[in-house]
């Protein structure tokens, strides 16, 4: 909670400026150098899953192939499925809260910058714990669901389910920490005269995850739990044999599954919602109706999700009520759609790399939402789910939508996050080929999947009218490789040698865009005071927002809070010089991390009947935890 | 701030009930349970339909004024209303909804 | 909990400004608590989808005869439970006397107070109290436990003991860290005395999530012990 | 410039996708699993539905994409363009745009709740019933009213309504036949049911039959055959189907190929697969011939090369010698053949008549005796996971972690698949 301190607070130095050797990462408390961490972190993940896929797509090029085995392909599915989702997107998206919601709100850290380095390195290590296992060919094998009973020790003897079931808790704790970290960061930490309304979109679309995220984790954790106690316990959960219900282990996972999928898109809904008005020279069109739709569709998200169900005989009642509850989230974000759209409308639209990736987040993910609506319709269901039209539907939603807009993302704020910008040429390059390679590859699975192609199956017998569209989704995915490839090369190379980008590269209307490029550890030298919620174009275009409301700047809270009008803040000194206290690095979190995630390891041990090792190693780590936490507590953050 | 946020404080330690008004609390909650547990033990009351509903009524009230007075919602910020009542009202249609779902319950 | 961590390393900086006037480390704890919300509902749903699914006993309320004939008889002890109910309330009773004898702090003792008052005002007894009446609770629930493994129901017996053990010993895990918390507070409270805006919201904080793990036993009460 | 590449790029993805809908809409021959039949009242209702969401879905992804394209192109920044006009809402349009949206989906709506009303309804009566039960990873299929059970083929009578009583013996699966209508999952603990009725002029034809829910290694491999025949016909099957084993004194059959020989699509090292060998139906019972089978419902799974076997011997093979040996090989642990008292076990498929099938192995193999030997030496080489013992001598067997000791010689297999040739 390094928010606003009075300058007259002895000051504490910190060590960033000085030092950037590997120690400063693995101590760092600054959300903007944790947000980068996560953002390497996690496109290392998608590189990861994105690997697993051209193998998946590899063995499907051609019917009965033997480019790998049954069971690795398995593992190889259910992998890209978990990394794509819980190591790659949703992390990715946690970079930009990390590096954008203190900046877009106006303060100088996030309310819990320990506990956020507490989050991102439990990310990391269960990432690495869920990972690892697949180089020695024991990797999870259940499905990115893991639908009981076949994760059940009866059906499953071998350790790869524990590894999912133990890496999924991990991660669980890491998305849960952070996002109470933010809610606290939204709800108290806003620059005087940012209220509610006049938060950036992104930011908005990010609160509302975090709300997805503390209610929608619970109920996977509870479940994976369950299937804990099973596999290491033998308690009764979901063993058919006690009489368990399979359909207790899918109702559980779904009232995650379906919110979760929201926490997928709207933080990239958020993004292109910064991108596109930046690129249109406008505002964005019905502000008010973006927030509530966003709001609207993270609520509704909470009544669906027995439609992932259709099939397991719930009774017409059920089907219709899920099956309406369904449909109705079409119309929010139908709204956005459109809304996006307007924006542009009467706009000066410029074909940034960014823009090109918003633009085609709104052309994809429609076609991805109407599959959607397509499922939605229970009968029609039967005929489509498990097959790979759902593969289409929801790759369009996650590439094409998520992906698209991360991307969008990604170019948008390279110059802040490292004051270069990344090579437009080998940027276009990225996009064509990314955009041709996605609907080269995920448009051919709406026939597959609906000339009869179930999905999860490692090899399919010739002439079943599935070659064509295989092959084509292989050559596409080849595409995307090389997209990925030159993207990934354009990312590493642009460090240093993309070309100087200012404060405010694109004409932004956010306070992110009135600091240096990349920010100083501060942040702001000082506080604005927000009085529109286009505080950059106030200052320097007023007639853009001469349409909205705004409220002059109010004495009482500038001399309460030492805020200033919004300015461009030019000079760079440090948090020293300056006067403002920072948090102090620690690698206490990272202590912390690390024994709890021993502390999961011990368990493993218990599957084979190394009972003196497990505990040793359980209580061990525990105690580390608790006395890193111990210290933690008591040592002063700043 | 430092005046302001401790005013806060103090004015709501103010506005709170006193030990006296706690203790009539806590008495309410003993007899409620009292009733409760009264109940569980006739078994023509078991027996009614009517049994169920009011013992969940009546942990419901428990719970309720637990919330409002002991965690002090009930003068607290708003804030705080939205946190807590939110998060309740999905996590009660969730248990609702799964019930009906796995026929324990039925129209 | 760690959200509490950095917060306490806080309360010497209450120079902050926030956009509320409140504290982090309390919005934190609600949103806390509104996730815990979920996770007992969880829970709790899978106790009452289970509920009579049981393909061998002992089950809560009815009697169980095995195929060697053997007798269970209803596993649920209601006088016990009741007691333990009582025991909880009545701690978060004493919570509550414990944040306002914090908050009074300072404020000078009205002449001629009775022992009723004066007994208001002191934060470590009723800290203790909470703590005790808290660990007399788990006490309880250790009682409840073995005699059931004793009486033939375990975590793997049925569907039933899963189910059960499972949600009320999550329920116990959440009281046991509540009386850890506790008494760091109390510790705390010798040491260098709570007192100020800082500590009464140390207090408040460890007052919410005490008071919830109290709410959702009251509903546990009901729902697994009382209806059927 | 960039216009310029979108405006390349537009055509270009049409085209793909003219090509595509082409490809899918071109008839069976291409796309003989499709699901948008009216072979059963099931899916033509389902492909009514369908059509209803493929026209608003059109429709919706037509105004998007236009709106937006005509948006980015008329509004691109130029020199001389106009300034950007700084408006900031419209409640009229974006109530429009709410509205519309509504009034499409209930439009979607009605129909749905209607049809999941009318397909959900318990099967009229006299219906057929048929008890599936799935295994890792084939298909076991009981009439009650026949006293038939059978493996991965089931025949149902046109005109009259099939009622599949669907249950699992262990993990989830999914009972899809794309052709017939929509999937039912068959969930531990429970019961489903799926009902259809086939068309009465839909004659005597073949379907391909899916598991759909992921269910371990062989998933994949977890196939079916669905044969519609006609009503006296399915009365002769029936009849045969319901009598026990037929002594097999009868000549070992190596009947002729049936239908030419189908070269192995395929990159793995295979060895060709021998073509389709016609199961003798026998004068009493009605088999679907397998001259009538279509193309794709005719497994072309290749057999690994790495399995080898004297295809010699088969020549040799004594259906008497055979049976013993399907007994002394520890055959019967799995496998009940009605007829013969020594086998009753229920583990594996009922090889009761197992010589009038088509495939083997789940679907997944052409039911002859090349494959058939193989088979039986090493299910486990020939479909991963499979749950069947490798029952060759000098195999290697995952249980035994080494080679199988106590097994059957290669002589001893070609008796075993002499006698259930002889179980028509
Ligand atoms: C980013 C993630 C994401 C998003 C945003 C969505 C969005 C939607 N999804 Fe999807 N979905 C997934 C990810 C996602 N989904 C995944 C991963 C799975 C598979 C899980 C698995 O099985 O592995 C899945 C599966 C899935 C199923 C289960 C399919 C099956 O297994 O049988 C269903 C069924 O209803 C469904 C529906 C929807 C709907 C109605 C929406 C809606 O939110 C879409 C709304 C948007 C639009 C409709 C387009 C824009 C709107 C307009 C232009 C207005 C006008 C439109 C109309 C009037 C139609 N999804
Ligand atoms: C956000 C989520 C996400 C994303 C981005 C993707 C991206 C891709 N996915 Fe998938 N996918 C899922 C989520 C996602 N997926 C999920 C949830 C499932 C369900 C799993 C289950 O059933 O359990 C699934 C399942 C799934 C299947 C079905 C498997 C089956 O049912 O049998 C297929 C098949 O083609 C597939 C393909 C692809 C492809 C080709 C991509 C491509 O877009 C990938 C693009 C990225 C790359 C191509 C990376 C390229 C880089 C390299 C290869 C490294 C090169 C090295 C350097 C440059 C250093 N995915
Ligand atoms: Cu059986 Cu998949
Ligand atoms: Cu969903």
């Amino acid at each position: 909670m390094a928010s606003i301190a009075h300058p007259t607070t002895a000051a504490h130095a910190s060590a960033e400026n000085e030092n950037t050797g590997i120690w400063s990462w693995i101590t760092t408390v600054d959300h903007k150098r944790i947000g980068t961490l996560y953002l390497w972190t996690a496109l290392f993940f998608f590189l990861v899953g994105g690997f697993e896929a051209t193998l998946i797509r590899t063995q499907l090029m051609k019917p009965n192939m033997g480019f790998v085995s049954a069971e690795t392909y398995n593992q190889l599915f259910t992998m890209h499925g978990t990394t794509m989702v819980f190591l790659a997107v949703m992390p990715l998206s946690a970079a930009f809260f990390n590096y954008l919601i203190p900046l877009q709100i106006g303060a100088r850290d996030v309310a819990f910058p320990r506990l956020n380095a507490f989050s991102y390195w439990v990310y990391l290590l269960g990432g690495i714990f869920i990972t690892l296992p697949i180089l020695f060919q024991v990797a999870p094998d259940g499905g990115w669901f893991g639908y009981a009973p076949l994760t059940t020790p009866r059906f499953s003897t071998g350790p790869n389910i524990d590894f999912w079931v133990l890496g999924l808790q991990i991660l669980g704790i890491s998305s849960l920490a952070a996002a109470f970290n933010f809610i606290t960061t939204i709800v108290n930490l806003r620059a005087p005269g940012m209220s509610l309304m006049r938060m950036p979109m992104f930011t908005w679309m990010s609160f509302v995850v975090q709300f997805l995220i503390i209610l929608a984790f619970p109920p996977i954790t509870v479940a994976l739990f369950f299937l804990l106690m099973d596999r290491f316990f033998g308690t009764n959960f979901y063993a058919i044999a006690a009489g368990a219900d399979p359909l207790l282990w899918q109702h559980l996972f779904w009232v995650f599954g379906h919110p979760e999928v929201y926490i997928l898109i709207l933080p990239a809904f958020g993004l292109v919602s910064e991108v596109l008005p930046t690129f249109s020279k406008k505002p964005l069109f019905g502000y008010n109706v973006m927030v509530y739709s966003g709001i609207m569709i993270g609520f509704l998200g909470f009544g669906v999700w027995a439609h992932h169900m259709f099939a397991v005989g719930m009774g017409a009642v059920a089907d219709s009520i899920f099956s309406l509850m369904t449909m109705l989230i079409a119309i929010p974000t139908g709204v956005k759609i459109f809304n996006w759209i307007a924006t542009m409308w009467s706009g000066e639209v410029r074909f940034t790399v960014p823009m090109k990736f918003a633009i085609a987040l709104i052309a994809m993910f429609t076609i991805g939402g109407i599959s959607g609506v397509m499922h939605s319709s229970p009968p029609a269901d039967l005929q489509q789910t498990d097959t790979y039209f759902v593969v289409a539907h929801f790759h369009y939603v996650l590439f094409g939508g998520s992906i698209m807009g991360i991307f969008a993302g990604i170019y948008f704020y390279y110059p802040k996050m490292t004051g270069r910008h990344l090579n437009e040429t080998q940027g276009n390059w990225h996009f064509w080929l990314n955009f041709i390679g996605m609907n080269l590859t995920f448009f051919p699975m709406h026939f597959s999947g609906l000339m009869g192609m179930s999905r999860r199956i490692y090899t399919y017998d010739a002439g079943q009218g599935f070659d064509l569209f295989n092959m084509m989704a292989t050559y596409g995915t080849y595409l995307l490789v090389v997209a990925t490839a030159i993207f990934v090369w354009n990312f590493v190379r642009s460090h240093k040698h993309g070309e100087i980008a200012g404060n405010d590269p694109w004409g932004g209307a956010t306070l992110e865009w009135s600091i240096p490029s990349p920010p100083p550890e501060y942040n702001f030298a000082q506080i604005p005071e927000v009085t529109s919620r286009y505080p950059l174009w106030d200052l320097k275009d007023p007639k853009m927002t001469a349409g909205i409301d705004h409220s002059h700047a109010d004495a009482k809270v500038i001399t309460d809070t030492h805020a200033v009008p919004v300015h461009e803040e030019t000079q760079r000194h440090t948090a020293k010089e300056l006067g403002i206290p920072m948090p102090l690095p620690t690698a206490k979190p990272l202590f912390v991390a690390f024994s709890m995630v021993v502390m999961f390891c011990g368990l493993l041990f218990l599957r084979i009947d190394m009972f003196a090792v497990a505990l040793t190693v359980m209580l061990g780590g525990a105690a580390a935890m608790i006395a890193g936490l111990y210290l933690w507590l008591t040592s002063p953050l700043e | 701030m430092a005046h302001e946020s401790a005013h806060v404080d103090k004015h709501a330690a103010h506005a709170h009930p006193n030990g006296a008004t706690y203790l009539k609390i806590f008495v309410i909650l003993t007899l409620i349970t009292v009733v409760e547990v009264w109940a569980y033990y006739i078994p023509a009351l078991v027996a009614s339909p009517l049994f169920n509903p009011s013992l969940i009524i009546m942990s419901a009230v428990k719970f309720a004024i637990v919330v409002m007075f002991y965690m002090h919602l009930k003068y607290d910020h708003k804030i705080f209303k939205m946190l807590f009542s939110g998060p309740l009202v999905i996590a009660m249609a969730t248990i609702v909804a799964l019930l009906f779902l796995f026929r324990q319950l039925s129209f | 909990m760690s959200a509490h961590a950095d917060g306490a390393a806080h309360a010497e900086h209450h120079t902050h400004y926030t956009t509320t006037g409140l504290d982090n480390r309390k919005i934190a704890i609600w949103a806390f608590i509104g996730s815990e919300c979920m996770l007992f509902a969880s829970l709790i749903a899978t106790y009452l989808i289970y509920k009579g699914k049981s393909l061998v006993g002992p089950y809560p309320h009815t009697e169980y005869i095995d195929a060697a004939g053997k007798v269970f008889k209803p596993i649920l002890d209601i006088p016990v439970t009741s007691a333990s109910t009582f025991v909880l309330l009545a701690s978060s009773f004493a919570m509550v006397l414990a944040l306002q004898a914090v908050q009074l702090k300072g404020v000078p003792l009205p002449s001629g107070a009775g022992w009723w008052t004066r007994a208001q005002r002191s934060s470590q007894l009723w800290l203790a109290v909470t703590a005790a009446l808290g660990t007399t609770f788990l006490g309880f629930q250790a009682y409840e436990f073995t005699a059931f493994v004793n009486e033939g129901l375990t975590i793997k017996t049925n569907l039933f003991g899963s189910t059960f053990f499972t949600l009320t010993g999550f329920h116990g895990a959440h009281v046991t860290v509540g009386v850890l918390w506790l008494m760091s507070l109390l510790w705390v409270d010798r040491t260098r005395g709570l007192a100020g805006p800082g500590d009464e919201l140390l207090v408040d904080i460890t007052a919410l999530y005490w008071h919830f793990v109290d709410v959702v036993w009251i509903a546990i009460f009901t729902l697994v012990y009382l209806i059927q | 410039m960039s216009m310029l590449r979108l405006r390349k790029a537009a055509p270009a993805l049409l085209a793909a996708v003219a090509l595509l809908t082409l490809n899918a809409c071109s008839g069976m021959e291409s796309a003989p699993n499709s699901t948008f039949n009216h072979t059963t009242d099931l899916n033509t209702s389902i492909d009514g539905l369908w059509d209803l969401l493929l026209l608003w879905g059109t429709i919706v992804f037509v105004v998007v994409e236009v709106a937006l394209i005509f948006t980015i192109y008329r509004f691109r920044k130029r020199p001389g363009g106009a300034p950007a006009k700084q408006i900031h809402g419209n409640v009229a349009l974006e109530i429009t745009w709410t509205v519309i949206p509504a009034v499409i989906l209930v439009l979607i709506a009605v129909p749905t709740v209607k049809t999941i009303f009318q397909t959900q309804a318990p099967a009229p009566a006299g219906a057929l019933t048929i008890e599936v039960t799935g295994h890792q990873w084939w298909w076991e299929f009981h009439y009650p009213e026949y006293g038939v059970t059978t493996a991965n083929e089931v025949y149902i009578p046109v005109g009259r309504t099939a009622n599949f009583v669907l249950r699992t013996k262990d993990v989830l699966h999914s009972f899809w036949v794309p052709q017939m209508g929509g999937k039912r999952d068959l969930i531990t603990n429970r019961t489903n049911t799926l009902w259809f009725t086939p068309r009465v002029d839909l004659g005597t034809n073949a379907w391909n039959g899916f598991c759909t829910e992921y269910c371990g290694s062989s998933h994949a491999n977890m196939k079916f055959r669905l044969f519609t025949v006609q009503p006296d016909e399915f009365a002769s099957w029936a009849a045969h189907q319901a009598r026990p084993a037929l002594p097999h004194d009868t000549a070992t059959s190596t009947a002729a190929p049936a239908v030419p020989p189908v070269t192995v699509a395929s990159a793995s090292a295979t060895m060709p697969v021998p073509a389709m060998q016609a199961p003798e139906a026998s004068a009493a019972g009605y088999v679907f011939p397998a001259a009538n089978l279509p193309e794709h419902v005719i497994p072309q799974t290749p057999i690994p090369a790495s399995l080898k076997f004297d295809d010699a011997l088969l020549a040799q093979g004594d259906a008497k010698r055979g049976e013993t040996s399907f007994m002394m090989g520890g055959c019967i642990g799995c496998h009940a053949i009605s007829g013969n008292p020594m086998a009753m076990s229920n583990v594996g498929p009922n090889l009761t008549h197992f010589a009038s099938r088509h495939t083997l192995g789940g679907g997944l193999f052409r039911n002859d005796d090349t494959t058939l030997a193989r088979w039986i030496k090493n299910a486990r080489a020939m479909k991963p996971g499979a749950l069947m013992l490798v029952v060759g001598i000098g195999e290697y067997s995952p249980d035994l972690k080494g080679p199988v000791t106590a097994g059957l010689t290669d002589a001893q297999i070609a008796d075993v698949v002499a006698y259930l040739r002889s179980l028509k």
